[in-house]
C-alpha cells in the first residue's frame, strides 16, 4: 500500500459552542481517487476548509506528506501542493477565462512580484494556461469574460484554476452541483480523465450516489461529527450503519 | 492636579461624552439597519444646532420655554430633512458597493455644510442657557455648571428610551429584524422601506437633539459637524459598528478621554480619538461590543 | 458595476489621441506665455492639474486596480510635501534631492501605516486609513516647532532657472514618466495579481497568493507616487500646509477618480483636471458661483454616483462601443 | 385557481434563470416542485413572492395580478414565504420572531393566534423566551413555518424545508404539512428529498434548467420510472 499523502489525526472543531467534528481520523494514500459523502450539514465543506487553512482546527493534526499543516495560512498550504475547487462558483468574474488561469500559473511559479514585465508577453505561461484550458475543454472560450460563462463552464474553469497550481492533491467540492445530467457525466469523465492523466490524489464531495459509487476507489462517510465508515463503494453501499444514517432504504 | 479638579474635568468629560453618545447612537443605529455609514450625520447635527439658534432668536432667548420648544421642534425638523434624503437618495444605493454609498453621503456633507454657511454665515454663535440651567450646582464643594449636569443626565434618558424602543416595542422588533434579513421581513408582510425610512429619521432626530443641546453647551460654528462626525466615527469603531451599547461605552471613553487628557497634554489631547480608533481597529477591528463578521 | 473589459485597451485610436494630447500639453505653455499675467495664471493652473492628476492616479492604484478604498491617501501626499519643505527650508537641500526624497519618505510612511491597514478589508480598511492620516495631520498640526503647525512652512526656495514655464515642463515630464511606470505596473504580473485580489480576495488566497503582502506592496507604491505629487505641489506653491494632510485632501483624488472613471489608468487624472477646471471656470463665470462651489461639487458627485458610476472614461467607452 | 403562474422569465443580472415557467395551484392543494440543486425551484418561489420579480409573464394570486408588486404587499394579500435558509432573526426571542410575522387582524379574525401556534408547535412554547439564534436546525425550521403561519396566509411557499434536518425531524415536518393541509392552507413546496415530497403532496412539477419538464399527479409520477430516473436520479 502506498504512503499516505494526507493523514488526519484527532481533528476536532467547534463553531460558537456547537461541535462540528469530534476526533476525526483518516488517511488518504498517495494517488487515490476517493469521495466524501454525508448528509447536509455534516461538515463536508468544513473539512475542506480545515484542510486548506480557511479554518483553524481546535485540536488535532492534519499531516500533508508528513508536515502538520493545521492552522497554516491558505497560501502556504497551496504552496505545499493542495488545491481546491469550490462548491459555489468562485472565480475572478471580470477577468477573461485565460487571465483566470494565467494569474494562477504565475502564482504557481511565484512570478507575481515581476513588477514591470508585461504578463501578456510571457509565452511559457500562455502555453501552460492554454494547455490547462484544453484539458478542461475551455480553450475556445479563452478570451470570454469569465463571469459571463454558463454555470457549468464556470465550474470547469474553477477546476482549471485549481489544476493550474499543479497540485499534488486536489479537493473538489461538489464538482457537478447545479449541472444538467449531460454536463454532470461530462464533468465526471473529465475528473476521472484528469486523475488518470495527471496521477494526482483527488478527493471530492458529491451527493449523486451514481457518481460516487461509479468512480471512487474509496468512499468515506462523514456523519455524527466523525467518519462513520470508510471502504470501497461496494462495502459502503451495503454497510448497515450507513444505510440507516444516510443512504436510507432506497439504495 | 487636585482630586477636585479631576472630578470637575470628569463631569465635564462625561457631559461631552453623553452629547457625543446621542449623536453617535444615531449614526450606529442607521448603520446597523441600512448598512450605510452616513458621513452627513454630522452635518445634520450641525443643522440642528443652527436651527436651535434661529429659533432662539425668534423667541425670548434664555427661557426654559424657548429651550423646551426648540427641543420639541428642532429634532423633528432634522428628521424631516432625513426623510427627504432617505427617500430621494439613500434608497437608491442600498444595494451598491460601500464606496458609492460613502461618496453619496460625502456629497451630502459638501452640500449641507455649504448650505449652512450660506444661510447662517461663518460666525460662531451660541444660544443662552435657560436660566434654571445657567448657574451651577455644588458637588463635593465644587461648582459644576448646571447645564453640563443636565446634559449628563439627558444621555442616560435617551439611552434608556432607545433601549425601551428597541427591546420593548413591536417597532423595535422590526428594526432589529431588519438588521438581519430585510428581505425576509418584507416577505412577512412588513413594509421594509418604511422601517428603513423611519430608522433613518430616528437617527436624524437624535442628531437634532444633539444639535439643540450643543447650541447651549458651547459656541457653534461651521466646524462642529466635521468635528462630531469624526468623533462619532471613533465612538462607533470603538464600540462596534451597529451596537448601541458599544456607542455608549465609546462615547464615554472619547468624551472623558479628550477632556481629561487636556489637563496634562493641552491640545495634543485631540489626537486621542484617532489614536484609540487606530488601536482598536488594529487589535479588535470589530469593536469592543461587536462581533467578527465571520 | 462597471464594465472594465477594456481596462488596458491600448488600441490605435487611444495611441493617436495620446500622442496628440501629449504634444498639445507640451505646446500649451508656450502659447500661454504670450498672454501675460493671465497666461502665467493658466500655466500655474495646468501645473496644478498635472500634479493633482498624478496624485489621483497614485490613489487609483489601490482604489480602482486594488479595490481598496483608502480615506487616508493625503497622509502620503502630505509627507511628501513636508519632506520637500523641510529639506529645502531647514536643511538647505537642493530641489532635485528633495524631490527624490519625497517619494522615498512617503513610501516609508506608507510601509509603516500600510502594514497595519492591509490586515483589514472593506469599510474597516477605509476607516483605519482615515484614522492614521488624521493622526498624522494632528501631529503635524500640533508640532509647532518642527512643522510650523497651522502656519505651515512658507518661502520654500525655487532654483532660478525654474520659472513657471520650466516648472510646468518638469512636472509634465515627471507625470509622463510616472504614467509610463504605472502603466507597466498594471500590465505586469504584479498588476494582474493585484487585479486578481480585487476580483475575489478569498479565492486569491487559494491560488497561493499571500494577499496581504501584495496589497502592502501596492499600498507602498501608491504612497510613493502620492509623496512625489505632494512634493511637486509644495514647490509649485512654495509653501506646505497642514491642509495637505487633511482628510478632505484625501477626498480629492477619490472624487477625481470617480468623475474620471476608476477602472482606467488616466481616468482619475482626467477627472481631477476636469474638477479643477470646473471650479475655475465657475469662478470666471460668476463670482457668486465659487462661493457655493462645494454645493456644485456635491451635486456633480451625486449625479455621478447615481447615474454614471463608470465616470467620464466609462461614458467615453460606452459611446465608442455603441457606435 | 388560487395561484396561476403564466410564462414567467426571470433573470439574475444578465443570466436567464427561468424560461416560460407556468404552473397552477388550486385551493387546498399541496403541490411540489422537484428538481436538483440550481434547477430554478427557489427562483420560481422568489418570483411568485415578488422577491426576484420576473422580467416577463404574470403571477396571478386569488384572481389578482401580483406581478411586480412589492413582497410585503403580496404577503398582505395572503401569501407566505418560508425561505430555504430559514432566516430566523437571531437577536429576537422566539416569541418576538412570531410577533414580527403577526400582521394584526385588520378586521377579520385571525385563524392562527399565538395559543394555536404554540399548541401546534409545543416545542416553541417551551422555547418562547430563547433568542432565535440559539435554536437548533429543526427548531428553527418549526419557528420559520410558525412565523409565516401566524400571518394567516392562504398560500404558503415552503422552500426546501427538509434540507439539513435529521430524519426524525423530517418526519415531524411531514406531519405539520399534513395538518396544515387539513386546516385548509394551500402549500407550494420545493424539495430535493423526493420520497418525502411525494409522500405529502397531491401534484408535482419537475423543474430542470429553468424549464418545467413535467407535471402531473403524484400517483402518475410514482409510476413513471423513466421520468424519475431522468430528472430525479431515483
Amino acid at each position: 500500500m502506498p504512503e499516505a499523502i494526507l493523514k488526519i489525526e484527532g481533528l476536532s472543531k467547534s463553531f460558537e459552542g456547537s461541535q462540528v467534528f469530534n476526533d476525526v481520523n483518516f488517511a488518504i494514500p498517495e494517488g487515490e481517487l476517493s469521495s466524501i459523502i454525508g448528509p447536509n450539514g455534516a461538515g463536508k465543506t468544513t473539512l475542506f476548509n480545515l484542510i486548506t487553512g480557511y479554518h483553524v482546527p481546535d485540536k488535532g493534526k492534519i499531516l500533508f506528506r508528513g508536515t502538520n499543516i493545521a492552522g497554516m495560512q491558505p497560501f502556504h498550504i497551496v504552496g505545499l501542493g493542495i488545491a481546491r475547487a469550490f462548491q459555489r462558483t468562485n472565480i475572478f468574474p471580470r477577468m477573461t477565462v485565460l487571465e483566470n488561469v494565467l494569474t494562477t500559473v504565475i502564482s504557481a511559479r511565484k512570478g507575481n512580484l515581476s513588477l514591470f514585465a508585461p504578463f501578456r508577453n510571457h509565452d511559457k505561461d500562455h502555453e501552460r494556461a492554454y494547455e490547462i484550458l484544453e484539458n478542461v475543454g475551455l480553450a475556445d472560450m479563452a478570451s470570454r469574460e469569465s463571469g459571463t460563462l454558463a454555470h457549468g463552464n464556470q465550474k470547469r474553469l474553477d477546476i482549471a484554476v485549481a489544476l493550474a497550481l499543479e497540485p499534488k492533491m486536489l479537493l473538489l467540492d461538489e464538482p457537478t452541483a447545479g449541472m444538467s445530467p449531460e454536463e454532470r457525466w461530462h464533468t465526471v469523465e473529465l475528473v476521472k480523465g484528469l486523475w488518470e492523466k495527471l496521477k494526482i490524489t483527488m478527493l471530492f464531495i458529491e451527493h449523486d450516489m451514481d457518481i460516487v459509487f461509479g468512480i471512487s476507489q474509496k468512499v468515506r462517510v462523514l456523519c455524527y461529527k466523525t467518519i462513520l465508515a470508510e471502504g470501497t463503494p461496494k462495502e459502503i453501499s451495503s454497510n448497515q450503519q450507513v444505510i440507516e444514517a444516510y443512504l436510507g432504504e432506497e439504495v | 492636579m487636585t482630586i477636585q479638579l479631576f472630578i470637575f474635568m470628569l463631569v465635564n468629560g462625561l457631559s461631552h461624552g453623553m452629547l457625543l453618545f446621542i449623536i453617535a447612537s444615531g449614526l450606529t443605529l442607521v448603520f446597523g439597519v441600512l448598512r450605510v455609514i452616513n458621513f452627513a450625520h454630522g452635518s445634520l447635527y450641525m443643522i440642528g444646532a443652527f436651527l436651535a439658534y434661529s429659533l432662539s432668536t425668534l423667541l425670548t432667548t434664555g427661557t426654559l420655554q424657548s429651550f423646551l420648544l426648540s427641543l420639541l421642534l428642532v429634532p423633528p425638523a432634522v428628521a424631516l430633512v432625513g426623510f427627504v434624503l432617505e427617500v430621494l437618495l439613500f434608497r437608491r444605493v442600498y444595494r451598491e458597493e460601500h464606496l458609492l454609498q460613502l461618496l453619496l453621503t460625502y456629497a451630502l456633507v459638501l452640500i449641507l455644510d455649504d448650505v449652512v454657511r450660506v444661510i447662517w454665515g461663518g460666525d460662531p454663535r451660541n444660544v443662552a442657557r435657560p436660566e434654571i440651567f445657567a448657574g451651577s450646582v455644588d458637588l463635593f464643594g465644587m461648582a459644576l455648571p448646571t447645564y453640563n449636569v443636565f446634559v449628563l443626565l439627558v444621555g442616560p434618558v435617551i439611552a434608556l428610551g432607545m433601549w425601551l424602543l428597541l427591546y420593548r416595542t413591536r417597532s423595535g422588533n422590526l428594526i432589529r429584524a431588519a438588521v438581519w434579513y430585510p428581505e425576509t421581513l418584507g416577505a412577512l408582510g412588513v413594509n421594509v422601506s418604511w422601517v428603513m425610512t423611519s430608522t433613518f429619521m430616528l437617527g436624524c432626530w437624535l442628531a437634532g437633539v444633539g444639535g439643540v443641546l450643543m447650541a447651549s453647551l458651547a459656541n457653534i460654528d461651521l466646524g462642529i459637524g466635521m468635528e462630531k462626525i469624526i468623533e462619532s466615527f471613533a465612538v462607533v469603531v470603538i464600540g462596534g459598528l451597529g451596537s448601541i451599547g458599544g456607542a455608549l461605552l465609546g462615547s464615554l471613553i472619547i468624551g472623558v478621554g479628550i477632556t481629561v487628557l487636556q489637563l496634562p497634554f493641552g491640545r495634543w489631547a485631540l489626537v486621542f480619538p484617532y489614536a484609540v480608533m487606530a488601536l482598536v481597529l488594529i487589535l479588535r477591528p470589530w469593536g469592543l461590543f461587536g462581533k467578527p463578521e465571520r | 458595476m462597471v464594465n472594465n473589459r477594456n481596462e488596458y485597451s491600448s488600441t490605435k485610436r487611444n495611441w493617436i489621441a495620446g500622442i496628440i494630447v501629449t504634444a498639445g500639453l507640451f505646446l500649451l505653455p508656450f502659447i500661454l506665455t504670450n498672454f501675460g499675467k493671465t497666461g502665467e495664471y493658466w500655466i500655474w493652473v495646468t501645473t496644478e492639474m498635472i500634479i493633482m492628476g498624478l496624485f489621483a492616479m497614485s490613489l487609483n492604484l489601490i482604489l480602482g486596480f486594488g479595490g481598496m478604498v483608502s480615506f487616508g491617501h493625503a497622509a502620503f501626499f502630505g509627507v511628501g510635501a513636508y519632506t520637500v519643505a523641510l529639506l529645502m527650508k531647514k536643511a538647505g537641500v537642493s530641489l532635485f534631492f528633495a524631490l527624490a526624497a519625497a517619494p522615498v519618505v512617503a513610501g516609508l510612511a506608507a510601509a509603516v501605516i500600510g502594514w497595519f491597514c492591509v490586515r483589514l478589508i472593506g469599510l474597516y480598511f477605509a476607516i483605519l486609513t482615515l484614522a492614521f492620516s488624521q493622526l498624522l495631520y494632528m501631529i503635524v498640526f500640533q508640532w509647532y516647532t518642527f512643522t510650523g503647525g497651522d502656519d505651515g512652512i512658507h518661502g520654500i526656495p525655487r532654483p532660478e532657472f525654474l520659472g513657471p514655464l520650466n516648472y510646468y515642463l518638469l512636472c509634465l515630464v515627471l507625470f509622463i514618466i510616472c504614467f509610463l511606470i504605472m502603466r507597466m505596473l498594471v500590465n505586469s504580473s504584479f498588476g494582474l495579481t493585484i487585479r486578481t485580489i480585487r476580483e475575489n480576495l478569498e479565492r486569491a488566497k487559494f491560488i497561493g497568493l499571500n494577499v496581504r503582502r501584495f496589497q502592502w506592496l501596492n499600498f507602498i507604491i501608491a504612497g510613493s507616487f502620492a509623496g512625489l505629487a505632494g512634493g511637486l505641489l509644495t514647490e509649485l506653491n512654495r509653501f506646505s500646509q497642514t491642509e495637505f494632510l487633511h482628510w478632505s485632501k484625501s477626498a480629492e483624488p477619490i472624487l477625481g477618480s470617480l468623475v474620471g472613471g476608476m477602472y482606467s489608468l488616466l481616468g482619475p487624472a482626467i477627472g481631477s483636471a476636469v474638477l479643477i477646471f470646473m471650479k475655475i471656470f465657475l469662478q470666471q463665470l460668476h463670482k457668486g458661483l465659487v462661493e457655493i462651489w462645494a454645493i456644485i461639487l456635491g451635486l456633480v458627485l451625486l449625479v455621478v454616483v447615481l447615474f454614471a458610476p463608470g465616470g467620464l472614461v466609462g461614458i467615453y467607452e460606452k459611446a465608442f462601443k455603441k457606435s | 385557481m388560487q395561484l396561476e403562474v403564466r410564462n414567467i422569465n426571470t433573470f439574475y443580472g444578465l443570466s436567464h434563470i427561468l424560461f416560460d415557467v407556468s404552473l397552477d395551484v388550486d385551493q387546498g392543494e399541496v403541490v411540489v416542485l422537484l428538481g436538483r440543486n440550481g434547477a430554478g425551484k427557489t427562483t420560481t418561489m422568489r418570483s411568485i413572492m415578488g422577491l426576484t420579480p420576473p422580467k416577463s409573464g404574470r403571477v396571478i394570486f386569488k384572481g389578482k395580478d401580483v406581478t411586480g408588486l412589492a413582497p410585503f404587499r403580496v404577503a398582505r394579500l395572503g401569501m407566505g414565504f418560508v425561505p430555504e435558509d430559514r432566516r430566523i432573526f437571531p437577536d429576537l426571542t422566539v416569541h418576538a420572531n412570531l410577533e414580527v410575522g403577526h400582521k394584526g387582524s385588520g378586521g377579520k379574525t385571525n385563524k392562527w393566534n399565538y395559543d394555536r401556534i404554540y399548541g401546534f408547535f409545543p416545542r416553541l412554547d417551551e422555547l418562547s423566551n430563547r433568542r432565535g439564534g440559539t435554536l437548533s436546525g429543526g427548531e428553527q425550521q418549526m419557528l420559520t413555518i410558525a412565523r409565516t403561519l401566524i400571518g394567516d396566509p392562504d398560500l404558503i411557499l415552503l422552500d426546501e424545508p427538509s434540507e439539513g434536518l435529521a430524519p426524525i425531524v423530517v418526519k415531524m415536518l411531514g406531519g405539520f404539512i399534513d395538518t396544515m393541509k387539513r386546516e385548509g392552507v394551500t402549500i407550494l413546496l420545493s424539495e430535493q428529498n423526493v420520497k418525502f415530497a411525494l409522500k405529502h403532496s397531491d401534484r408535482a412539477y419537475i423543474v430542470d434548467n429553468g424549464h418545467i419538464k413535467y407535471q402531473g399527479s403524484v400517483a402518475e409520477l410514482e409510476k413513471d420510472e423513466d421520468i424519475k430516473k431522468r430528472y430525479l436520479a431515483v
